[in-house]
Formats: C-alpha cells, sequence, structure tokens
C-alpha cells in the first residue's frame, strides 16, 4: 500500500470522527476503532523511513502551494508522537471512564494527533502556522477537562498561545511580503540575501512562538498551572509532545531555515556560537536552573513535574542552541529521551491520582506496597530524569555536557550540571512523599492501577531502560535528523560513544555491568545474612515514644522548607511577579481607554461635535493652507 | 553432625568474642545516673577504647543503660525501646534505684525492680555508680558476652509471657 | 588479565583501605581529645558486629534494597576511578559520568531510608541532598577548571598528568582549595554533618537501620571514604605512581580533613548551603578566572 | 416575462410588502411575522437573477421612471453592491427565521414591519447609485432601527434607543449637508455623474462636502469616535437586530464610505486620516470589548473593533487591501450574526445577560456553544477558519502601508488579535465549565439559523481561496471607475 502523507494526517482525525459516530452505539466499538486508527500511522510512517520527501502539494494559498514532506527528524518525532498518543490514549480512557466528556475528548484527541502530523510535515511557513494553531486551540479544550483550577490554566495557557501565534504570524506574513512564497526552501533562500534587521527581528518572532510552547524561561509563566491542571493524558501530551513540537520547530528554523552560517555572517561569534545562539544558549541555563529550583520546592506533584518539564526544555534548548554536531545530538536525544521519562511520570502520578484522587504530596505516602509497579515504573523514570546511568536521560544529558565542554563554556556547564543535582532533589521529593514514608489509613485499600493502565508507563520504561543501556538505538534516528539539519552526525554504537574530537568515549552497557556487579556482591552479602522480620510501619523509632494510626508522623510537607529559606530572595524577583505587575498596569490603562464610552449621551455629542470640529477644522484650515 | 555443632559453636564463640569488642549503648537518658556517662566516655576515662560508644536509635544499639529511677511513664517506652532493638542486645541496671528503688524505695509512680520488666545483664550498684564502676560494669559485660552467659534477651523471649504480665500490671495495657 | 583481576579486586581493597582511614580518623580524633581511643580496626569490628546481628528487622523491599544498592553502587564508583598504573574503567566513563555514577548510591540510601517512614530519616534525606546542591557548585567549578585546563575530562590522564610534581594542589591552588572544601562538605564531616546530626534528627537516614543493613551502610561508607579521598587525590594531588604513594597522599587528605572535623560545630543546613555557594564558590570562580586568561 | 434582473426590484418588494403588512395588520396579525420572510426570499430570487449577470462582470442598472441617466434615480449593482445586497439578504432571511421564533410576545407585527423597512433599507443602500438616494436609505435606515432598538420598551433598551436617535439624527444632518453641498457644486445627485464633475471642482470645495458625508456614515459605521451609541444600542435590542444591525447596517454603511471615497470622490488624500481613524476604532474597540462582563455588550465592542479593522485594510487603498476589506466584512457579518444570535439562544436560556452566568452551558446545550465557537474561531481567525485568510490577507496589505505607520498598524491588528482572542476564548472557557447551573435546553427551531450561518462560514473556511479571488475581482471593478462611470452614465441610454 502507498500511503501519502495527507492520508496518515488525516488517519487519526478520521479515526477520531469514526469513534466519535461509534460512540453513540458503545463504548467499547468507540475505543476499538480509534485504537485501530492510532495504530496505523505506525503501518503508514514505516515506508518513510528512508525518505525525504519535499513536496507534496495539498493546498492553495495566495497563489501559493502549500506543501507537506518529511525528512528524518520529522520521521523520528512522527514515530515517538504516535507511540505517546497511543499510550495517552489508553490512559485517557481510564482518567475520563467516568467523566461524560471522554467522546469529546476522544474527538479533540485525534484532531491534535492530526495536527501534530501536521506540524512535523509541514514544509512551508504557512502550514506550520495552521497546524500549530489547530494544535493551540485544542490544547486550549483538552485542559478544561482537567482539575478545579484548569480553568484558568485554560485562560492562561490560550492568552500565551496567541501571544505566541500571533508573534509567529507577523514573521510568518512578514517573511510572505519579503520573499513571496512560503515554502521553506525559497525562505531560505530569500533569508541568504535579505538585510540584517529582517533576519533578526523575524527570526526572533519565530522564536517567541516556539518558545512559548516549549515554555522556555521568560515566556514560561503559563506552563506550571497548565501541566499541573490540566487532565494527566493532556498533561502528557503538553509535556511529550506539543513542547517537543515547538522545538522540533525551533530546531528546523534554526538549522534549516535560518542557518548557523546566515547566523555567522551577520553577527559576531561568541564561544563559537553566533551572538543570538550564545544568548539562546544563557536563556536555556537559565531555565534549567531556575525551573528546577523552583520545582523542588512545590507541593503539588503535578506542578513538580510542570517545573522539571520546563527545566528539561532547558536542557534541549542548551544543546540544540550550542548548534555543535554533539549540542545538537545531545539535544535531539533529550528530546527523545524526555519525552519517555516525563510520559512515565505523568503517567504514573495520573494512576495515582486516578486511585487516591489528591495530588496534593503530603497527603500522599506509603503507596508502594499498594502499587509497586507504579513505583518501579516512576523509579526508573526519576533515575532517567536525574540523568543518572543507566537510563536514558543520562546518555542526552551527558551529551550536552561533553558538548559544552567542547565549546568551552565552563560557567553553563556548572548551571547545567547543577541542575542535574538539583533535578535529583525533586525527583526524589516525588518519589517519597508519594510511594515512600507512611501509609495513610485512608489509603489502605488502595489497589494498582488496572493492567491496561499500566501498559502506558510499561511500554515507556522499558524504552527508557533499552535507550539508556543501548544509546545506539536512538542515535541510530538521531544522526540521521542531525545529517538532515547539515551537520556531520557523531560517531555512535550500540553501546554508547566510540572516542572522538570532544567526546570523550563511553559505554553504558559496560556500567550497567558493573553496576549489576556490585549489586550482585552487596545482594550476596545481604541475603546471605540472617532473615529479616518485617514489621509495621508504625513500629518506628520515635524516640521511645508509641505511634498511632491516626496520627501523621510522615515528613511530607514542605520538605525543602530550608532550601526555600535559601532561595528566599530571589523570590522577589520573580517573572511572574513582573509579569502580573505588568499586566495590572495594561489593565489599569484598558480601563481608562475603556472609559472613553461613558454611556452619557451628553458626553457623546460633545466629544463628536468637538472633534468633529477639530477635524473640520484641520481641513478648513489646512486646505487654505495648502 | 558433631563437627557441625562444634563449627557453629566455635563461629558463635568468634563472633561473641568480637562482638564484645564493639558494644553501642543506646544514649537514653532515663535519670539522674546519666550525668555519670558524659566523663565515662570523655578524655580521662574514654570508654572508646573497649569500643563503646554512644550511639542515638534503639535499632543501632547492643546495650540498654538504664540510668537510675524509671517511672512508670518511663517504663512504657524503656519497653517500646527494648523490644525495638535487634538481638543481640543487653539491657545495664545503673545506680541503686533500678535494684530497688532506691532513694524513692517508696514512691508510688517508681518502679523498684527494673528486673521484672526486663532482663537485666548487669547491675552497677551505686548512687551514683562512678565512672570507675561503670566501666567495670561494661568489663564485665564484655566478659559475659565472651563467655556466652550475656543471655538476657534469650531469656526474655523465652519468659515473654512472665515479662508481660508484670509489665502489664504495672502499666495497666 | 592482570587487569581484569585488579579490577575485581579493587572493591576489596578500597574497603580496606577506608577501613584503615576510617579507623585511623577515630584514633586521630581520640588523641586529639586526649584520649586512648579505639583500636585501627574498631570499623571492622563494628561491622562484624552488626552483620552478625540474630535478627534483622525490614520495613519493605526497598528498604532492604537500599542499602545493597548503596554498596552496589559504591563498588561501581570505585571502578571509575583509576588506580596508579591501571586505567580501571576509565576508558568507559569520564568525569561527567563519574559524577553521576557517584550519585546511585546516594540515590539508594536515599530510597531505603525513606521507605522507612521515619520523618528523621526522610529530613536526614533532604538535608542531605540539599547539602549536595551546595558543595556541587564548587566541586563543579573546580571540575571545570581542570577541564578547561587540560581540555580533557579523562580522570587517567588527570593523573598522568600531574606526574611529577605538577600537582594541582600546587599550579591551582585555589581550584584545589576549592576542590577541597567541597569534597570536605561531600564526606558530611563537621561543620557539614548536618545529614546525620545525632542530636538533631537521630542520624538522619540511617534512623531505623540496624543489623545487617546498617552493617552494609558502613561497608558502603568506608568503600565511600576511599572513593572521596582517592577523587581528591586524583584531580588535586596528582594521582601517585604506586600503591602505596597512592594511600600515603588518601592518607593525608584524612588527615587534614580530621584537624577540621575535630574542631568545627555543626552549620544549620541553610547556612552551609550558603556558605558553599559563597566562599567555595568565589574561589573556585577566581581560580577559574586565572585559568581563563592565565592558562590557554 | 418580467425581467427579475432588475435591481428596482429589490427595493420595490420589500417597501410593497411593508405597506401591504400594514393594511393587513389589523386583521391578520399572525401572518405578518412571515413577511420579513418572504420578502427576502423574494430579493433573494431576484439577486440570483442579477448575480449571474453581474458575476460575468457587466454593470446591472435599474431606473424608477423613464428618464435616461443622470437625470434619474439609478440604481446600479456592480461585484460589490452585489456581494453586499447578497449579505444583506441572506441574513435577512435567516435572522427573520430566527425572529419569527424568537419574538414571542404578540402583537409582533410592528416588530415584523420594521425589519422588512431595514431589510429594504439596506438593501437600498446597497445598490443605489445616487447620494441623495444614501441619505434617504440611510434615514429610513435610522429610523426602523431606532423603533427596534427601543421596541422591548425596558429602560435601558428605550435610553439606548434615545441615544441612537440623537446621534442618528446627528450623521442624519450631516449627510444632508454633505449631499446639499455636493449639489450645489455639481448639480447633479447622480453618484458617478458626480464624479465625473468633481474634476473640476477645487479641492477645498471637494473636501468639506466629502468629510461631511463621511462623518455622517461613519455614525453609522461605527468609526471612532462616534459610534458611542453602538455599545448601548445593540445589546439593548432584540437578538436578531442586534445580529442585523452589527452584521448589516455597519456593513452597509462601511459600504457607502467605500463607494462615496472610491468611486464617487476617489480621494486619497484622506487615506492615512482614515487609516488613523480606523486604527483607533480597532484599538479602542478591543480594549473595551476585552472589559465587559456582558456577553452582548462584548459582543458589540467587538463589532466596533471589526470594523476598525476592515476599514483599516480598506484605507490601505490598494487592490489588494479593498479586496482583503470586503472578505474580512464578509466574515464579519456571517460570523458576528451567528454570535449574536446564538447570544440571544443564550441569553433566553439563562435570563442574564452576563457573562459568568453562562457557566456550564455549553455542557447542556452542545450544539449552540459549538456554533458560538466555530463562528468566534472565525472571527478572530484562528486557522483553518475563513477569518484566518481574511485576517492574513489583511496584515499583508498593511505591510503595503508606506512608512512607520504601516508597521505600527501591522502590530497594532495582531495585539488587537490577541486581544480578541483571549476575550472569546475566556467565554468559551466559561461555556464548558463544569457548573451544576440547570439551563433551559436550547430551542431547535432558533439554532436553526446560526446553523445555516455556520454551515456557510465552513463552506467559506473550506474554500477560502476563491471567496479571496472573488473579492479581489471586486477591488479589480471598484478601482478601474470607469467601467463604473461609464457603464452607469452610458449603460441606459
Amino acid at each position: 500500500m502507498n500511503f501519502s502523507l495527507l492520508m496518515i494526517l488525516l488517519t487519526p482525525i478520521f479515526g477520531g470522527l469514526l469513534a466519535y459516530a461509534g460512540s453513540a452505539l458503545h463504548k467499547a466499538v468507540r475505543n476499538i476503532f480509534f485504537l485501530i486508527f492510532l495504530i496505523l500511522p505506525f503501518f503508514e510512517l514505516y515506508q518513510y523511513a528512508n525518505k525525504t520527501i519535499d513536496n507534496f502539494y495539498y493546498l492553495t494559498v495566495l497563489g501559493q502551494s502549500l506543501s507537506l514532506g518529511i525528512n528524518a527528524l520529522s520521521f523520528m518525532l512522527s514515530l515517538l508522537f504516535s507511540l505517546i498518543f497511543l499510550l495517552a490514549y489508553i490512559f485517557l480512557l481510564f482518567e475520563f471512564d467516568k467523566s461524560e466528556d471522554s467522546d469529546l475528548a476522544i474527538l479533540e484527541f485525534s484532531f491534535l494527533e492530526g495536527a501534530v502530523f501536521g506540524v512535523l510535515f509541514a514544509r512551508d511557513i504557512l502550514s506550520f502556522f495552521i497546524f500549530f494553531e489547530i494544535i493551540a486551540l485544542i490544547i486550549f479544550f483538552l485542559i478544561g477537562k482537567g482539575y478545579e483550577e484548569s480553568h484558568n490554566a485554560q485562560l492562561k495557557y490560550i492568552t500565551w498561545a496567541l501571544i505566541g501565534a500571533n508573534s509567529m504570524l507577523a514573521a510568518v506574513v512578514f517573511l510572505f511580503f519579503k520573499a513571496g512564497s512560503f515554502g521553506y526552501a525559497e525562505i531560505s533562500g530569500y533569508l541568504s540575501t535579505a538585510p540584517t534587521p529582517i533576519v533578526l527581528i523575524t527570526f526572533v518572532l519565530f522564536v517567541i512562538g516556539f518558545l512559548i510552547e516549549a515554555s522556555i524561561m521568560p515566556l514560561h509563566v503559563w506552563a506550571p498551572i497548565t501541566y499541573a491542571e490540566a487532565p494527566d493524558s493532556v498533561s502528557v501530551l503538553l509535556s511529550s509532545v506539543v513542547k517537543k513540537v515547538g522545538l522540533y520547530l525551533f530546531t528546523i528554523f534554526v538549522f534549516s531555515i535560518f542557518g548557523l552560517n546566515l547566523f555567522s555572517k551577520i553577527m559576531p561569534r561568541v564561544f563559537e556560537a553566533p551572538l543570538i545562539m550564545y544568548v539562546l544558549q544563557w536563556i536555556g541555563a537559565l531555565t534549567i536552573i531556575i525551573g528546577t529550583f523552583v520545582a523542588i520546592v512545590q507541593e503539588d506533584a503535578k506542578k513538580i513535574l510542570a517545573w522539571s518539564s520546563i527545566a528539561q526544555s532547558g536542557y534541549i534548548l542548551l544543546g540544540l542552541s550550542l548548534g555543535t554536531p554533539l549540542g545538537v545530538a545531545g539535544g535531539l536525544l533529550h528530546i527523545v529521551n524526555h519525552s519517555i521519562f516525563k510520559g512515565i511520570l505523568f503517567f504514573v502520578v495520573g494512576g495515582v491520582i486516578y486511585r487516591t484522587g489528591t495530588k496534593n504530596l503530603s497527603e500522599l505516602g506509603g503507596l508502594i506496597k499498594k502499587m509497586p509497579i507504579s513505583f518501579i515504573s516512576m523509579l526508573l523514570a526519576i533515575i532517567a530524569t536525574a540523568g543518572i546511568p543507566p537510563l536514558n536521560g543520562f546518555v542526552s544529558k551527558y551529551l550536552i555536557y561533553e558538548a559544552l565542554i567542547q565549546n568551552k563554556e565552563p560557567l553553563l556547564l556548572t548551571i547545567a550540571l547543577l541542575g542535574g543535582t538539583g533535578s535529583f532533589m525533586y525527583v526524589y521529593r516525588l518519589i517519597h512523599s508519594i510511594f515512600l514514608g507512611q501509609l495513610p489509613k485512608k489509603y489502605e485499600g488502595v489497589k494498582e492501577v488496572p493492567i491496561l493502565m499500566q501498559v502506558p508507563m510499561l511500554v515507556l520504561s522499558l524504552l527508557a531502560l533499552l535507550f539508556g543501556v543501548l544509546p545506539g538505538i536512538p542515535m541510530y534516528f538521531v544522526s540521521k535528523a542531525e545529517a538532515f539539519l547539515g551537520f556531520d552526525p557523531i560517531k555512535y554504537t550500540l553501546t554508547g560513544f566510540p572516542e572522538q574530537p570532544g567526546l570523550h568515549a563511553l559505554n553504558v552497557p559496560i556500567i550497567s555491568a558493573a553496576l549489576m556487579g556490585g549489586f550482585v556482591v552487596a545482594a550476596l552479602i545481604f541475603y546471605l545474612l540472617p532473615k529479616t522480620r518485617s514489621v509495621h510501619q508504625l513500629d518506628n523509632y520515635y524516640a521511645g515514644e508509641i505511634l498511632t494510626e491516626d496520627v501523621k508522623y510522615n515528613y511530607s510537607f514542605g520538605f525543602y522548607s530550608f532550601f526555600d529559606d535559601i532561595i528566599k530572595p530571589f523570590n522577589e524577583w520573580s517573572i511572574d511577579r513582573i509579569y502580573e505587575n505588568f499586566v495590572g498596569f495594561v489593565k489599569t490603562v484598558g480601563d481608562y481607554i475603556r472609559r472613553i464610552y461613558t454611556g452619557n449621551l451628553e458626553t457623546y455629542v460633545s466629544l463628536g461635535i468637538i472633534i468633529l470640529t477639530i477635524f473640520s477644522l484641520i481641513y478648513i484650515i489646512g486646505g487654505v493652507l495648502w | 553432625m558433631e563437627l557441625q555443632e562444634t563449627l557453629e559453636e566455635g563461629y558463635v564463640e568468634i563472633l561473641d568474642h568480637l562482638r564484645k569488642r564493639s558494644l553501642w549503648m543506646l544514649h537514653y537518658c532515663t535519670a539522674c545516673g546519666a550525668v555519670e556517662l558524659p566523663p565515662t566516655i570523655t578524655s580521662r576515662f574514654d570508654a572508646e577504647r573497649f569500643g563503646i560508644a554512644p550511639f542515638v536509635t534503639s535499632r543501632q544499639s547492643d546495650i540498654l543503660l538504664v540510668t537510675g529511677y524509671i517511672n512508670i511513664k518511663t517504663l512504657k517506652r524503656l519497653v517500646t525501646v527494648y523490644e525495638q532493638m535487634l538481638p543481640p542486645k543487653y539491657v545495664i541496671g545503673f545506680g541503686s534505684c533500678t535494684i530497688n528503688g532506691g532513694i524513692y524505695w517508696d514512691s508510688y509512680a517508681v518502679v523498684k525492680r527494673l528486673d521484672l520488666y526486663l532482663p537485666v545483664d548487669v547491675y552497677i550498684a551505686g548512687c551514683m555508680p562512678t565512672p570507675m564502676a561503670v566501666l567495670e560494669g561494661f568489663r564485665t559485660l564484655m566478659k559475659l558476652i565472651d563467655e556466652g552467659k550475656a543471655n538476657g534477651w534469650r531469656k526474655y523471649i523465652e519468659n515473654y509471657d512472665y515479662y508481660k504480665a508484670n509489665q502489664r500490671k504495672v502499666l495497666k495495657w | 588479565m592482570v587487569e581484569k583481576l585488579v579490577l575485581i579486586l579493587t572493591p576489596i581493597f578500597a574497603f580496606f583501605v577506608g577501613i584503615f582511614l576510617e579507623g585511623f580518623k577515630r584514633k586521630m580524633v581520640a588523641r586529639i581529645h586526649r584520649r586512648y581511643g579505639p583500636p585501627l580496626h574498631q570499623p571492622l569490628l563494628d561491622i562484624i558486629k552488626l552483620l552478625s546481628k540474630k535478627e534483622n528487622i525490614s520495613h519493605g523491599v526497598m528498604f532492604d534494597l537500599g542499602p545493597v544498592i548503596f554498596v552496589g553502587a559504591s563498588i561501581l564508583t570505585v571502578l571509575f576511578l583509576p588506580l596508579p598504573h591501571f586505567k580501571q574503567l576509565t576508558p568507559y566513563g569520564d568525569l561527567i559520568a563519574f559524577l553521576y555514577i557517584m550519585v546511585i548510591g546516594s540515590l539508594g540510601m536515599a530510597l531505603g531510608a525513606g521507605e522507612s517512614g521515619n520523618p528523621n530519616a526522610s529530613i536526614g534525606i533532604a538535608r542531605a541532598l540539599t547539602l549536595m546542591l551546595g558543595y556541587e557548585l564548587p566541586l563543579i567549578i573546580a571540575g571545570n577548571t581542570l577541564v578547561v585546563r587540560y581540555g580533557t575530562t579523562d580522570l587517567y590522564k588527570f593523573m598522568t598528568l600531574q606526574s611529577g610534581f605538577n600537582w594541582n594542589l600546587f599550579l591551582l591552588p585555589l581550584t584545589a582549595i576549592a576542590g577541597f572544601i567541597a569534597t570536605y562538605g561531600a564526606m558530611g564531616e563537621h561543620p557539614f554533618d548536618t545529614v546525620v546530626a545525632p542530636q538533631e534528627v537521630a542520624t538522619g537516614p540511617m534512623v531505623e537501620y540496624g543489623g545487617k543493613h546498617l552493617g552494609l551502610l558502613m561497608i558502603g561508607h568506608a568503600i565511600q571514604v576511599y572513593i572521596e579521598t582517592a577523587f581528591f587525590t586524583i584531580l588535586f594531588l596528582g594521582g601517585a605512581s604506586n600503591i602505596f604513594t597512592f594511600i600515603l597522599k588518601q592518607l593525608g587528605v584524612i588527615i587534614v580533613m580530621t584537624l577540621f572535623d575535630t574542631v568545627f560545630p555543626r552549620f544549620r543546613i541553610e547556612n552551609a548551603v550558603r556558605y558553599f555557594w559563597r566562599w567555595p564558590t568565589l574561589i573556585a570562580l577566581l581560580g577559574l578566572l586565572i585559568v581563563y586568561i592565565g592558562g590557554k | 416575462m418580467v425581467n427579475l434582473a432588475n435591481p428596482t426590484l429589490l427595493v420595490v418588494i420589500p417597501l410593497f410588502f411593508a405597506f401591504l403588512s400594514i393594511i393587513i395588520s389589523p386583521f391578520l396579525k399572525k401572518l405578518i411575522k412571515f413577511v420579513p420572510l418572504i420578502v427576502s426570499a423574494l430579493n433573494l430570487v431576484v439577486i440570483y437573477f442579477i448575480g449571474v449577470k453581474v458575476l460575468y462582470g457587466s454593470i446591472v442598472l435599474g431606473t424608477t421612471a423613464g428618464l435616461n441617466p443622470p437625470y434619474v434615480i439609478i440604481l446600479a449593482v456592480d461585484k460589490l453592491n452585489f456581494i453586499i445586497v447578497l449579505m444583506v439578504n441572506v441574513l435577512g432571511f435567516l435572522i427573520s427565521f430566527y425572529n419569527i421564533f424568537y419574538m414571542k410576545e404578540e402583537p409582533t407585527d410592528k416588530f415584523h414591519i420594521l425589519f422588512t423597512l431595514l431589510i429594504m433599507a439596506s438593501s437600498w443602500i446597497s445598490i443605489t447609485g445616487d447620494l441623495f438616494n444614501v441619505f434617504v436609505a440611510f434615514e429610513v435606515l435610522s429610523l426602523s432601527s431606532f423603533g427596534l432598538v427601543g421596541y422591548m420598551r425596558s429602560k435601558d433598551s428605550i435610553e439606548a434607543g434615545f441615544k441612537y436617535v440623537v446621534q442618528g439624527i446627528l450623521a442624519g444632518s450631516l449627510l444632508l449637508i454633505g449631499v446639499v453641498l455636493i449639489y450645489a457644486q455639481t448639480g447633479t445627485l447622480n453618484m458617478a455623474h458626480i464624479a465625473t464633475k468633481l474634476d473640476y471642482v477645487g479641492s477645498l470645495e471637494k473636501l468639506v462636502p466629502y468629510v461631511l458625508i463621511f462623518f455622517g456614515l461613519a455614525v453609522e459605521g461605527a468609526l471612532f469616535p462616534l459610534n458611542s451609541w453602538l455599545p448601548d444600542a445593540h445589546p439593548a435590542a432584540p437578538s436578531g437586530i442586534s445580529a442585523m444591525l452589527s452584521g448589516i447596517v455597519t456593513t452597509t454603511a462601511i459600504y457607502a464610505i467605500i463607494r462615496v471615497t472610491v468611486t464617487v470622490f476617489n480621494y486619497s488624500a484622506f487615506i492615512p486620516y482614515l487609516f488613523i481613524i480606523a486604527l483607533l476604532t480597532l484599538f479602542f474597540g478591543e480594549i473595551a470589548a476585552f472589559f465587559q462582563k456582558d456577553l452582548k455588550r462584548m459582543l458589540a465592542y467587538s463589532t466596533i473593533g471589526q470594523t476598525g479593522l476592515f476599514v483599516l485594510a480598506f484605507s490601505v487603498g490598494t487592490q489588494a487591501s479593498i479586496s482583503a476589506s470586503v472578505a474580512q466584512m464578509v466574515n464579519h457579518s456571517f460570523s458576528k450574526a451567528v454570535l449574536f444570535l446564538v447570544a440571544g439562544i443564550m441569553i433566553e436560556a439563562q435570563g442574564s445577560r452576563n457573562i459568568d452566568d453562562l457557566k456550564g452551558f455549553g455542557r447542556v446545550n452542545i450544539l449552540t456553544s459549538i456554533l458560538f465557537v466555530f463562528a468566534a474561531l472565525s472571527l478572530i481567525g484562528v486557522p483553518p477558519f475563513f477569518g484566518f485568510f481574511t485576517k492574513l490577507a489583511i496584515l499583508q496589505t498593511l505591510l503595503d502601508f508606506p512608512g512607520f505607520l504601516g508597521y505600527l498598524s501591522f502590530a497594532l491588528v495582531l495585539f488587537a488579535a490577541i486581544i480578541e482572542g483571549v476575550y472569546f476564548y475566556r467565554v468559551f472557557k466559561i461555556l464548558f465549565e463544569k457548573s451544576d447551573k440547570n439551563f433551559q435546553a436550547e430551542n431547535p427551531w432558533l439554532v436553526i439559523s446560526p446553523f445555516i450561518l455556520v454551515l456557510i462560514l465552513v463552506i467559506l473556511s473550506s474554500r477560502p481561496m476563491s471567496v479571496l479571488n472573488f473579492t479581489n475581482d471586486i477591488a479589480n471593478q471598484l478601482i478601474q471607475r470607469t467601467i463604473y462611470l461609464t457603464s452607469v452614465l452610458g449603460g441606459l441610454k
């Protein structure tokens, strides 16, 4: 069978419509319908595995043909996103099982996947913009099906999405006006000879749009509340798909459309990168450090994940904007890896909320005995998040660090490494407060999430482990994508990286083997010794005091309160507050402007007459003077 | 069969021999006798040279040092702590109060005989016992361990009902 | 073949060196206190005693696995430290990888301690992780300085490049000082022992651990002592040309650390982090600046 | 065989029916409500026959008496007129259908007669080729809308109607003075004739009447600063009338401004000022809309903003800009009409105009809410809806405007789009919010008209380029004045 790109794009949408129709019959019909249509894209994508298609025309706008195409990078990401959509859908079925919104959510879901494919396949600035806007629109509606505060989140999200969209729209129209075409290739050709201000302005406008969706630091304000309040399956999509779409576009625009050569031509180079890329590196680094530090002091499980997600996209931005083969490989690999491990975290937290009904960390605890599989998934995911071998997060962060070393940027490296340590803090907080410690009495009857709900976490956990131990598998796709972006792909083997300029050799299986060896030795010592006796959680050292069930002795509220004290001076500088002040100012001014319409007839008439007189005078006098 | 028993015995003997060189006492100062501990463990008398060091929690410690009178409220905690400790574990009754109530012999709130409630391995008499006496007590305990006679914790398990009954009588559990 | 044999024996070697260093430290502290002090092999006796407990308690699987992971990861970490003439596993992972491998042990420990549900343990872990954020900053900067100076991240190369008396301690004294303070913080000695702080949080993470769990933790700790001192030795004291000099240098590090350890009281955790972020960081940055301007 | 392709019929049919219904209303009160429906349906038939000719490029003329132009009242339909009059009658048809079910309090005969007159006046303005006719038609339009705005006889509707009357009269007198001045100078009232004669008139003599006519029309066209009646009148009127006022009356007024400016005066000196006025209209309209808590008032302010937007596009003055402007006009008329109609349903269901009271409405009445969402998305210009393509075209033409002002307006339009997006999305949010409130179910008859309108919007969205190509043709025809002039002046000779 030969599937066109448009067909891949329409497959989920078609499936969604069918499923929506099928929901009238029976829920199972709907579910299976849609499931089939979510699996189909894998088969359809299969034939594009090693192809680069550049123009598949599908629409004509303003005399220009809009086209779709696929390349190594978008192939990799569409494969990844298809998987995440599939898993998120399975999760969604359970999450919405009691809600009447499920039919609509599935419909929106299908359109979202179609739009995501659209952005990935777009080969011109108008198509990508159209699909990007559709993503924002659907996400807006999906968020609204979440928790209590989700409606505020919706508004915050859409405000920023609109700012980003209009910023991009400005660039799109401007470039079309100047270049006379929408196509990536033509735009790129125009830009290579365009005056410097135009290049800079359009670049900044585009990048604002992308980075809003990627929730990079000064533009992240919408992200924490949105990620935290959206339904869990949507949070997965936000973090693992939509954010990555923004970063994908960033990659495409920086390396493929604008091009590093162009930047090097028009601006000085700092630390072997063009100035603007250097600025972006710092933005990425600030995102890492601030995102991490704020994540540490959160009290809400999903807020931690949200801030963590912000911080991790800082890593991606940092890696990508280094502009070296090593850095870009690290950034792209981290896109893949972050999608996977953050997906697990959201799935697990979602599962915990599904069972316990709260995402407040201080109310949870001790669930390890009740939900062991969730615990293992989350354990793998937090190891990956903290960038500890042998899970996948390590490899990509490693590449980014090495790239920073290669570029001789000790300060950025320091920030990035410190962010790694910080991430260890917040992920520990997460797993500790949910799974370890005291099991509250009310959760004694909690069970493990249903088997189908475990599938998403387990699949992604396996992937995280596989991609961690054998980094060659994702590197196969990443190096192809890198070649497409015009870099010399870095050398890699199935097990890691050979010694090459700027990169010390790395062999993850050997690390894992040594780790396993160490475990075996320690476990031998441990299990050969006298057996252990399990004690009740209340049989605990408490300075001789006798604990009872109704006492909450677990330490889970204000876990890092002393850390809060340390960073308190910086809270005064919070970006949120700057925006709030700005919004307050705008509102005041707007309110005064609004008062032009007083509702008082005398005012209106006199105003009209005054202005008429003035205009008439200008005209009459001006006419005489001319 | 015999060989194995001999080996096991030898093994236990070696272990006991080593074990006596590392005794961690619970830093659980129940009464005024605790005042004698600082001199015991600091420069002058230096208990650490015998491997005796104060430790913090019940799980980590080997010696429960009952430093003086035990009133009923304290006994409850004391029993909890003792039961939390990991065997082999030893109890040292410290001062006259643990033997016969000492100067609190007629108090309604004080438990007079410790060994009714916990298996005491060594008593150190005196009010207060001096650091020398304390060290002597420790030495005695070490000797008992070496000889395999410090079996208070076994006694507690074997006569669990007896101890529980006594404890219940006082504590009204 | 010899290399493989050495590789397998390294953890045992590290364990005994660690025990020796710990014992030496206890003896030295005693002497500073004008006490006689325990015998040199006292840590070994403690471990044997703990491992031979007749009964152990457990709060769950993770509680058991915590010490196992701690020891296992410590063994792994040891393998990534080069020895004189032996590269060990350094061809498969460099300084950066090493920094992250070092964390695995803390993760295991933290998970195990967390499962106990004891608030003291959790507070201890929270403090440990916060402290880690504190001392990592100067440590990272110091490490970066070396990376910038030598243009490599290979630990074995660091060792060979400093052969003779080209010790970084002499060449980059500021960086070495910062690195020392950071390593010292990582060891958790006074005044940075807020993590265990027996009087406040009852030995923090270890509060519920006893018996063989604690025994394993102490084994791990012995190896950790080896790792920290060896790490500092390799980075700043020029490694060594033979194993005895190596141990001697580690001993030197321990002696200096013990001198500080005995005289200081304890920081509050906020103050400890603030301290790390202020003076050692400034010193490290100064060192970095010097290397940046002068080194190239 | 009667020649159905006669523009005169578009005025005569409604007028005839209006008078007829006045006569029969005492006897057949119940039937009157179908009059506007019948009228606009008949008009649509006529428009179909006219359209066939217009689309082939000819200009269809109609005269009232047997005299030759320029001495008769002449009705001319070119492509621009055609699209406006088509919109008027399509909306008129659908809204009158809506009104049948919306106006429940009998007797409603006067309402429907006034509505018929409104359709008549709007159609008349859209097709007339006579400047004085513009004035007359506007007077009819104003009078009927005064009546309709105040129809509910509640306190605020009467107040709003009064404000509207005062300003409408002001506007009418300005318009009249302007027309008189023109007549004094050229001695004719036929637009084409005036256009040919104005070449011989001095610039000041030309300017004063232009400004007067412009401001006269600007009141109805809701241009800043003369639009202050609108935010009161639109919310106060019954929803069908609001839809008509927003979708049609402002649009026809703007059409008249375009016609007068381009065809009659061929006036480019005023364009920068028009540009600034439009910019201010856009800016203040959107800002004010952002702060509204009343749904219909918000929509009314949004109308002001949108008017600013398409006048802004028009005032760039190129063919592309006029094309974009007309396309946006179409988009606005249809989507805003839907919004007002749906708002009517919502208000009926909840009994209050406050947006916050709508919480959870969308969970009960899904269809209505989806119609609202679709129309609003098209209005904001979210792809892939039609409004996006018109917005794209407008933005593109704004860059054609010379100098700094072009970029400024470009930025301001985007800014306004953000604000507009935010306040519409806020309504979406509230519509679909979880709430325990019980709403009445939507009246299916009421939903039909907005549904059809949204269907039209969806069809437009699927073929945006054909619409833009057509508006491009319109603009082309408009720019080449001579075609209009010659065919009007010579066409009936």
